[in-house]
């Protein structure tokens, strides 16, 4: 028993210990105290965010393995969780107003809590090399998450998303555990590795099922179609902060995970088996999130099928399997998080201000609010993919990985992705549109949004704008996963 | 030769329109009317200078040896390269048709000019509006004409070409509060407009298969030793054969490439030259001020047609095919033109009728020459006619003109008994007739005479027919004399002068056009213009033409010409009951002359029903509703969709993971039968 | 007659089905709870049962189980919590009643 | 050959897991589903037995039958009115449950009996894990060895802790 | 990077719009634009000088001012520029309908949002003629697009929010196929084991795309630029976007952003897949060959000018992709004269319909009538205009769509009599048509707008132009004449060009 080999999880335990922190701060701290809360857990992350960097940086690279192949970390999943960390930021920041509202005092220590283990769960997805610590991490990932849904008491659309989001996602853990069976069955391991090599030469209908519920399960959790129908529901009755990170962070974490099971578990079924159901998936989920988005009125029912055709997006660099890809994907994820996160910036700001949440009362905000009405601009063009700003950069990058895949299909692919892209600029533009070009009297009046909310903004398009035009990102990206284990088995 | 003249003959008139362009509402209307009369002044001593020079200074550039008149390139600028052996060069060809051309046009725009400045203005002497306008617009088209006219290459004549009609557009419309106007000047450009896309695929054609455009190349050969210097020759154009022979061309629809090109060549000749079946823009056209009509749709933009085949000649030659087709063309549109013109009641439109018939007889005269009979004799009397007609035309316009600003109509129903009131224009009305009738020694019977006896000499028959027309020539202008003339005169309303002659300005272009018309019959043509610039006459004195007429034709066109215009003087002299017999007698034949044969109609029919009602139209309707239907159809569909599919969202979390597992089941079914 | 490992798959699996179809039948959320009890419970009974036939000489399949067991006390537990929360909210606990949010 | 005593034995087992669970989806009454399932679980545990993993089947009993299904009955007993516990089912969604129980019956019934050689595998004779390799797997890091899950799943349950309570208080 | 002049194309827009950032009231503004668009159009003045200067020493360096600079390095994505002829004209062309597009939207509501929608607009134009990198002009094609939609929804007239959502959509759509070419084209563009690139000198140097792949990749690419060309049946955001769009910016659609569609289709999808191009240009010739005809006989009918010279454009630009696709060199000479002639003339066009607009508020002309009394100077503009666009002599049209049917003709009988069919020549007569049916269209509105009697009494108290009009409309006027009477001068900067080795495929 080598209890040193936690050591090697660094970023874990960092993360664990703000845990710890916030935990005794909320129990312990006196009432008055309790409003800085939220400024410690930001700065904390903020540390652990910066510590993660220098890790990374000090890492003398390679990957580094502990519980005997359970656990696996390296620069890449580093990267990936630093990722995460950038976004949990951003989240927090833009959640300060709201977790000091009256209405949030006596929950305003959980939500941190449960955050934290989520984000927990998350780490463990991406660095799980075992089913067990995988759904142990899945399941850290989505449970408390029920919980933060219900968080805002106030509202009944709140607890309505809470009871939906817990009673599928245990249906869908439930499926995402029988497939895993029917592969341990085959298998008789629950270890990545094992795994890989066992299936390189099987081929059943048993198989077939069990990598069709395995990608359920996760797809479940990336709101992909036809396993997405929780997720508009969950992010229209979430309070807007949660609706934030669920949409960005969850789905990041969650798009990772799934590119290690397909390539490291089922990475030798790559062309036989889960390539075709991912073609179908990401087609689906595209469109059908595409159409959906056409006719919401609900900024964040809006936003949640923008985030489901976006994860369409995501799987095109999942499909391409390789390092291009995943470097993409990464990429995309990174700037998905900072537009998004823009975008949920307004939104919370409106809402916190005015409660509207509806696009019609967005009608002539650029009159009253032109600078949030710009934020949200750049946002929508940078979810749309137009250039300069970061959005078209991680489209075309990903869509370049993917047809580095080199198939005639994959060019189908693509072209039914980039079609779409037509009607997602459709939406997007209807947002514009409202802000901008309707000759309506604005509802919301001209409104002062709190320091916190604008830094998070002003974090936001900084990276909207820097992270397109600065090439340092991306190219970093691409350099780290050039040698990167996680499509290695795919590759090779 | 010195280039400074020739670039001033052009660059003058060009000046001109841009200094008056710009400025012209600036400065009063006197000063704009005689600054452009000068200006044409100017470039009426230079291109007569020029033309002497040409023609008498026996400078060696100019004629040869043996008494053949050459060309001379005076200078020819590389304009636009296509390729490297397609160039369009801006350049000024000197040879005897160009130099001819040169005098008839300076002559009559100068003419024109000056009679303008007392025709644009009313009895008080107040000049119109627009007056400034329309001397730039005048330069303009002499300078485009001119430009026309010295074109070293097809396609400096094509470019020319285009702007005398723009020219001609606007002074169609210069009265452009008219809507008559408006459409006439409209349809005038749209007509020639689609002349000019045969004229077009001609020269493609042709300046494909001989890789140049240059004139010099396709019908002359270099004179050697001299720069710029060539002389007409068949061999060239044998040579253009040459090419067309060898290139395995392939024939289209029976006739050869060559012929297809010069027959499309041709068409935008028919444009421009009014020949059945696209004259319809020209008795239109007279919506313009009379001048104009003088000076473009009488004596020189309309002849531009027939210049091109004069032009082209050596080429035409080769294939008499379209030879043929030129003189079928041209006679037809003679015979049509002088009935329609013995029917119409406005003196302009009879005149463009005239003029219509008359440039038919120079096609014709081209048609039938050829170099074995009297070295090419109709190619001289068509240029002679050419040059005659636009004088004796340009009179007749310029005393219609006289006319109607003394009456203030152009209908000649309105006129009746002017001879007492107006003698000059009496006169000169009278001795414009007697020309184009074909009475000697005015300057019509010779060229008119020369281009019978060409006909003689080719077919009997189109020598009956065009000798037919010639006699309907002298009945409808003698009709037209009378009526204006003679018959009871009306009476004046009160309030209005009694009309009367027109000032100097006005008169005495009538008075030199007379004299002209007089005497131009006189010059011996035969020597100054042939088709390969060989001399007809051992030697020249005044009475040349006189002595080489041949009597036989000439006496019995004479006779043709008096018994006509004994049988308009016995009709129209005085009121009488004749015409309307006649007109009952033979009722089709007057209606459809009256109607000119429906052709408006039947351009209308095509242009509004066929071309905007079953083209245009359903064409925009099908881009509205077909294109951009499916191109909306796409949105609609997608938003159909996305309310097709609205019940997946139904909000029921059974439904939701029913799907989910439906999905899972699907997905790895569906794979597994694939790939197992 | 010998009882192979299929013997226990397909009541595991029925079981699986039977928690499919009461989820997606029944109205109470509980109940629907409780098909979902049914669920874990097959997989459950199938990593064992992998487990025993399949792997005997290692114990992957039974721990799987035994944690398995925990996550699924945790979720029940959790999704009690907010079932009852709703039905605070709502005053009744019939699924058919989350209707608010839709299309 | 299996001893006639484990076939009666596996047979009563078999047949309640299946009866009892389909009772639990389709009886009417809550309470009484929640009963069936607390039998289901019953049949599950000595299944566990039958194959000689007692520890497991221990905490079967113990977590499941002792501790969810008596949460159940609680939170039955909290939500539900007099005369609620009856509820009618539409045949619609009758169909539409019954499709998809049926779909995955077949497709992964046949998917498991056409693997022949892993679904007619016959039990070996092994013994029951002792506690001690149980307890030595559960906390060593070695490969087949669960000390990270372990730790991991506390962090898991204690989050579920303040999820609970924090949605459950009233306030 | 700062040292090569034509960075300075982006980098001078991109100080404008720093600098109407600071901008206070409508003078500074109106400073900032004069004073980039004046800055742009000296560089281009330069530019062009340089480059004449530099090609008098004998240079025959396919493109020169060339410059690279890694930006995505592991994707060989690089910042690279570098002008030929096409593309100095094409710069010149863009400075000079920018510094008109200024004046014309001389008092704009809202000017300072517009001029910086407008000027990003300008600095996507002109970043697309300077790159050779076909990641970056992607990108800067991609910038030119979207403002639009703010130009036309925000400062439109009419259904302008359906316009600006079709324009916007249609010509996004073309860029998804445009995508999915370039990024094939990438993965081709070197031979086995060579290093990929997106530069497209470089591309068009090893000429490595695979014939299969060409022939998929070709139509991608050429649809895809073919759109934003307003092709058949592509074209019909074409209309409704410039009928709803303010002046200025349908003078920068029309003039400028139309022509990146026909010098993509000539830069990429001829230049780089030439192969493909000869093989496949009888699909895009029918289409470009109808959209010709189809456009002008469309204007016809149409009775909102703007309409009009929509589908008047539709049928120019189907001309410049047409001739480009005739594949030799007299042709593309007038493909890329007539970009030059149409920009320039439709620009005026649009200035002009604006400015009547302006007055009148109807561009119905049954509304309309007798203006040359009301507004002459305006009147005497659109009249030349008019003539330039039905290819008058001594305007640019002329030389344009001769330069383009010599060109045509040429390929069309080298097709002939080399048995391969009859087709280009058959499409070059019916594209000779289109000058007849543009006459007709052209004289129609000049008859009834403006010439004939006063149709609105209201009308007569209408004043003529003001002096800022006036200097846009000049400055154009000027341009179009200056092609029309010194055209060799652009033929052979243009003509420059098109070296051998662009025609290495077609045997020519």
């Amino acid at each position: 028993m080598d209890y040193s080999q936690f050591l090697a999880m660094k970023q874990e335990i960092g993360l664990l210990a703000v845990f710890l922190l916030v935990f005794l701060y909320d129990t312990f701290m006196p009432r008055g105290a309790q409003k800085g809360l939220p400024v410690f857990t930001t700065v904390l992350m903020l540390l652990v965010t910066l510590g993660g960097f220098c890790s990374y940086c000090m890492a003398p690279g390679g990957e580094v393995s502990a519980f005997a192949g359970m656990y696996v970390t390296s620069p890449v999943i580093a990267a990936i969780k630093n990722i995460l960390n950038i976004g949990v930021v951003i989240v927090l920041i833009q959640s300060i107003k709201w977790t000091n509202s009256e209405a949030m005092t006596m929950r305003r220590g959980e939500f941190y809590e449960l955050l934290l283990v989520t984000l927990f769960g998350m780490y463990l997805m991406i660095s799980g090399r075992h089913f067990l610590l995988f759904i142990i991490g899945l399941e850290s990932a989505s449970l408390p998450l029920a919980a933060m849904v219900a968080l805002d008491k106030n509202r009944y659309e709140s607890h309505e998303a809470a009871v939906k989001y817990i009673l599928t996602a245990v249906f869908s853990s439930a499926i995402f555990m029988m497939g895993l069976s029917f592969v341990y069955g085959l298998t008789g391991s629950m270890y990545f590795n094992d795994i890989y090599f066992a299936l390189t030469s099987q081929r059943s209908l048993l198989l077939v099922m069990a990598v069709a519920f395995v990608i359920g399960g996760i797809g479940f959790k990336l709101s992909l179609v036809p396993f997405h129908l929780w997720t508009a529901d969950v992010y229209q009755g979430a309070p807007t902060s949660v609706t934030s990170y669920l949409s960005v962070i969850s789905k990041g974490a969650t798009a990772f995970a799934f590119l290690v099971v397909l390539n490291q578990v089922f990475g030798a079924l790559y062309s036989q088996v889960w390539e075709v159901m991912l073609y179908a998936l990401i087609i689906l989920t595209i469109t059908v999130g595409n159409l959906f988005a056409i006719r919401q009125r609900n900024m964040k029912r809006f936003l949640a099928f923008s985030s489901i055709s976006q994860a369409g997006y995501i799987m095109l660099g999942v499909i391409a399997g390789n390092a291009m890809g995943l470097a993409a994907m990464m990429y995309y994820i990174l700037v998905y998080i900072f537009s998004n996160l823009a975008a949920f910036g307004v939104i919370g700001a409106i809402e916190n201000a005015t409660g509207k949440v509806s696009m019609d009362d967005y009608k002539g905000l650029y009159k009253t609010n032109p600078r949030l009405s710009v934020a949200m601009m750049l946002a929508m063009f940078s979810l749309a993919g137009i250039p300069p700003f970061a959005g078209f950069f991680s489209k075309f990058f990903i869509f370049t990985g993917a047809i580095n895949q080199g198939s005639v299909a994959i060019y189908v692919l693509v072209l039914i992705a980039l079609i779409n892209t037509i009607v997602s600029l459709y939406y997007y533009l209807l947002v514009v549109k409202a802000m901008f070009i309707s000759d309506d009297e604005c509802v919301v009046p001209n409104f002062r949004s709190a320091c916190s909310e604008r830094l998070g903004l002003w974090i936001s398009v900084g990276g909207i704008l820097a992270l397109g035009i600065v090439s340092y990102f991306y190219n970093s990206l691409l350099e780290l996963t050039g040698v990167s284990e996680m499509t290695a088995y795919f590759i090779g | 030769m010195d280039v400074t003249i020739p670039i001033l003959i052009l660059a003058i008139p060009l000046f001109m329109f841009v200094f008056l362009g710009l400025t012209g509402m600036k400065m009063s209307h006197k000063v704009a009317g005689i600054l452009g009369t000068c200006g044409m002044g100017t470039v009426l001593v230079l291109a007569y200078y020029t033309a002497f020079q040409y023609f008498f200074s026996g400078a060696d550039i100019f004629i040869n040896g043996a008494g053949e008149r050459l060309q001379y390139l005076v200078f020819d600028q590389t304009w636009l390269q296509f390729t490297e052996n397609l160039v369009i060069k801006l350049g000024f060809l000197l040879d005897p048709i160009s130099a001819m051309m040169l005098v008839v046009i300076t002559t009559i725009s100068f003419m024109v000019h000056l009679y303008s400045m007392g025709y644009m203005r009313d009895h008080h002497g107040v000049y119109e509006h627009g007056f400034q306008r329309f001397y730039a617009f005048l330069s303009l088209f002499s300078f485009s004409m001119l430009g026309l006219v010295v074109a070293p290459n097809i396609f400096q004549m094509y470019i020319f070409w285009e702007l005398v009609g723009a020219s001609s557009y606007l002074l169609i419309g210069f009265y452009y509060t008219k809507p008559s106007a408006v459409s006439a000047s409209k349809k005038a450009f749209i007509v020639t407009r689609f002349a000019d896309l045969g004229f077009l695929i001609g020269i493609l054609t042709l300046s494909w298969y001989t890789g140049t455009f240059n004139f010099t190349e396709l019908t002359s050969i270099p004179v050697e030793g001299m720069a710029g210097v060539s002389q007409v020759n068949i061999g060239t154009a044998e040579y253009v054969r040459g090419i067309f022979a060898n290139s395995a061309a392939p024939t289209f629809m029976g006739a050869s490439v060559l012929t297809w090109a010069l027959v499309l060549i041709f068409m935008g000749g028919m444009g421009k030259s009014a020949m059945m079946p696209l004259h319809i823009w020209l008795p239109d056209a007279m919506e313009g001020p009379t001048p104009v009509s003088a000076l473009i749709h009488a004596a020189t933009m309309v002849v531009a047609g027939v210049y091109l085949v004069a032009r082209l000649f050596p080429l035409y030659l080769m294939e008499e095919a379209a030879l043929d087709i030129i003189v079928v063309v041209g006679a037809v549109t003679a015979l049509y033109a002088a009935m329609v013109a013995c029917t119409q009641l406005d003196i302009k439109r009879v005149l463009a009728f005239s003029t219509i018939s008359q440039i038919a007889f120079m096609m014709v005269s081209l048609g039938v020459a050829r170099p074995e009979f009297h070295h090419g004799l109709g190619y001289m009397a068509s240029m002679f006619h050419l040059f005659t007609h636009a004088m004796f035309k340009a009179l007749l316009f310029l005393c219609a003109g006289a006319l109607i600003h003394a009456i203030g109509s152009n209908n000649y129903t309105e006129m009746h008994g002017l001879r007492k009131h107006m003698p000059i224009t009496h006169v000169a009305f009278l001795i414009g007739c007697l020309a184009i009738a074909g009475i000697i020694p005015f300057a019509g019977f010779f060229s008119k005479d020369e281009i019978l006896t060409a006909c003689f000499g080719h077919s009997i028959f189109w020598y009956i027919w065009m000798s037919a027309v010639a006699g309907l020539t002298a009945f409808y202008m003698f009709r037209l004399y009378y009526l204006i003339f003679w018959w009871k005169e009306h009476k004046t309303p009160e309030g209005h002068h009694a009309p009367h002659d027109q000032p100097w300005t006005m008169t005495l272009p009538l008075v030199i056009l007379s004299v002209v018309s007089c005497v131009a019959g006189f010059v011996p043509f035969g020597n100054l213009v042939t088709w390969n610039g060989h001399p007809m006459f051992e030697s020249v004195d005044f009475f040349t033409n006189l002595k080489a007429l041949d009597w036989s034709v000439a006496s019995i066109s004479l006779l043709v010409a008096l018994a006509a215009i004994g049988l308009a003087t016995v009709m129209y002299r005085k009121e009488n009951a004749l015409p309307s017999k006649m007109r009952n007698a033979l009722p089709a034949l007057w209606t459809w002359c009256f109607h000119r044969f429906y052709f408006d109609e039947l351009y209308m029919f095509i242009t509004h029903r066929i071309i905007f009602g079953c083209i245009s139209r359903p064409l925009a309707w099908f881009d509205r509703h077909v294109i951009d239907g499916t191109m909306d159809a796409f949105a609609t569909i997608t938003n159909k969709a996305s309310e097709v599919i609205k019940p997946l969202q139904s909000g029921q979390i059974q439904m939701y993971v029913w799907y989910y597992l439906v999905g899972a089941l699907l997905l790895g079914g569906i794979t597994a039968l694939c790939v197992i | 007659m010998e009882i192979t490992a299929i013997y226990y798959l397909v009541p595991a699996l029925v079981m699986f089905c039977c928690g499919v179809y009461g989820f997606i039948t029944r109205k109470n959320m509980i109940a629907m709870l409780i098909s979902l009890e049914l669920m874990l419970n097959a997989v459950d009974i199938n990593f064992v049962v992998f487990n025993r036939y399949l792997y005997p000489e290692q114990m992957e399949g039974m721990f799987f189980t035994l944690f398995a067991i925990a996550i699924a006390a945790a979720e029940t537990a959790l999704a009690i919590a907010i079932i009852i929360n709703i039905f605070r909210a709502a005053k009744n606990i019939d699924v058919r009643s989350l209707n608010e949010m839709k299309f | 050959m299996e001893s006639v005593g484990s076939i009666i034995l596996y047979f009563i087992v078999a047949l309640s897991m299946i009866v009892f669970s389909v009772m639990a989806v389709t009886t009417r009454k809550i309470l009484r589903a929640a009963t069936y399932l607390l039998f289901t679980l019953f049949a599950a545990a000595v299944v566990y037995f039958m194959l000689d993993y007692e520890f497991l089947g221990a905490v079967q009993i113990a977590v499941y039958a002792g501790g969810i299904v008596v949460l159940f009955v609680f939170a039955i007993l909290l939500t539900s009115k007099p005369g609620d516990n009856t509820e009618r089912l539409t045949s619609k969604s009758r169909f539409l449950g019954g499709l998809a129980a049926v779909a995955t019956l077949a497709l992964a019934g046949y998917a498991l009996v056409s693997r022949c050689s892993m679904a007619f595998a016959s039990k070996p004779v092994m013994e029951a894990p002792d506690m001690q390799s149980v307890g030595e797997a559960l906390l060593g890091s070695g490969h087949g060895e669960y000390l990270l899950p372990f730790e991991a799943v506390s962090v898991l349950l204690l989050a579920c802790i303040i999820g609970g309570v924090v949605v459950a208080r009233k306030r | 990077m700062f040292s090569n002049i034509l960075i300075y194309f982006v980098v001078v827009p991109v100080i404008m719009l720093a600098g109407l950032g600071f901008c206070r009231n409508i003078k500074q503004i109106r400073a900032v634009a004069v004073t980039g668009s004046v800055a742009l159009l000296g560089l281009s003045a330069y530019v062009l000088a340089e480059y004449l200067a530099i090609r008098a020493t004998g240079n025959t360096e396919p493109m020169l001012f060339t410059g690279s600079w890694s930006w995505f390095e592991p994707l060989h994505i690089n910042l690279a520029v570098g002008v030929d002829g096409i593309s100095i004209a094409m710069l010149i062309l863009s400075s000079i309908i920018v510094f008109a597009g200024s004046f014309a939207s001389w008092t704009i509501q809202q000017p300072k949002e517009f001029f910086l929608w407008l000027i990003l607009l300008s600095t996507g134009v002109f970043g697309f003629f300077i790159s050779v990198d076909l990641f970056t002009m992607f990108m800067f094609y991609e910038v030119a697009l979207i403002p639009m939609y703010l130009l036309i929804g925000v400062w439109g007239s009419g259904r302008k929010n359906y316009s600006a959502m079709k324009l916007t959509l249609m010509l996004m759509g073309g860029s998804a196929f445009l995508m999915l070419g370039l990024i094939g084209i990438y993965y081709h563009s070197a031979p086995e084991g060579g290093q990929l690139t997106w530069n497209i000198l470089e591309i068009a140097k090893y000429d490595a795309i695979p014939h299969g792949w060409q022939q998929f990749l070709f139509p991608m690419t050429f649809v895809g630029f073919g759109v934003l060309g307003a092709m058949f049946p592509f074209h019909t955001w074409s209309p409704d976007g410039h009928a709803s769009a303010p002046t200025a910016v349908s003078m920068l659609h029309a003039g400028v952003l139309m022509k990146l569609g026909g010098y993509g289709c000539f830069r990429v999808a001829i230049y780089l897949m030439p192969y493909a191009a000869k093989e496949l240009s009888f699909i895009f010739l029918i289409l470009t060959g109808i959209s010709v005809v189809y456009g002008a006989f469309c204007a016809c009918v149409k009775t909102d000018l703007k309409y009009i010279n929509a589908y008047s454009s539709v049928s120019h630009c189907g001309l410049v992709l047409f001739a480009i696709l005739m594949l030799n060199s007299t042709a593309m000479t007038g493909a890329i004269m007539q970009m030059l002639s149409h920009g320039l003339m439709t620009a005026l066009f649009f200035a002009l319909i604006g400015m009547i607009y302006g007055r009148t508020h109807t561009r119905d002309i049954t509304q309309m009538g007798g203006m040359m009394q009301i507004m002459p100077y305006l009147s005497v503009c659109y009249v030349i205009a008019g003539m330039a666009s039905l290819g008058l002599p001594g305007l640019s049209g002329f030389v344009a769509e001769m330069t383009i049917f010599v060109g045509s003709f040429k390929a069309g009988m080298a097709e002939y009599l080399a048995g391969a069919g009859s087709l280009k020549l058959v499409f070059t007569i019916i594209a000779c048509c289109s000058i007849v049916i543009t006459a007709v269209y052209i004289l129609r509105v000049v008859g009834k707008l403006l010439f004939g009697p006063v149709y609105d009494d209201h009308h007569r108290t209408l004043t003529d132009a003001t002096w800022w009009e006036r200097f846009s409309t000049v400055t154009l006027i000027l341009c179009v004449a200056a092609i029309g009477c010194f055209p060799n001068f652009f033929n052979n900067l243009i003509n420059t060009t098109f070296t051998p080795e662009i025609f290495r495929v077609l045997g020519m």
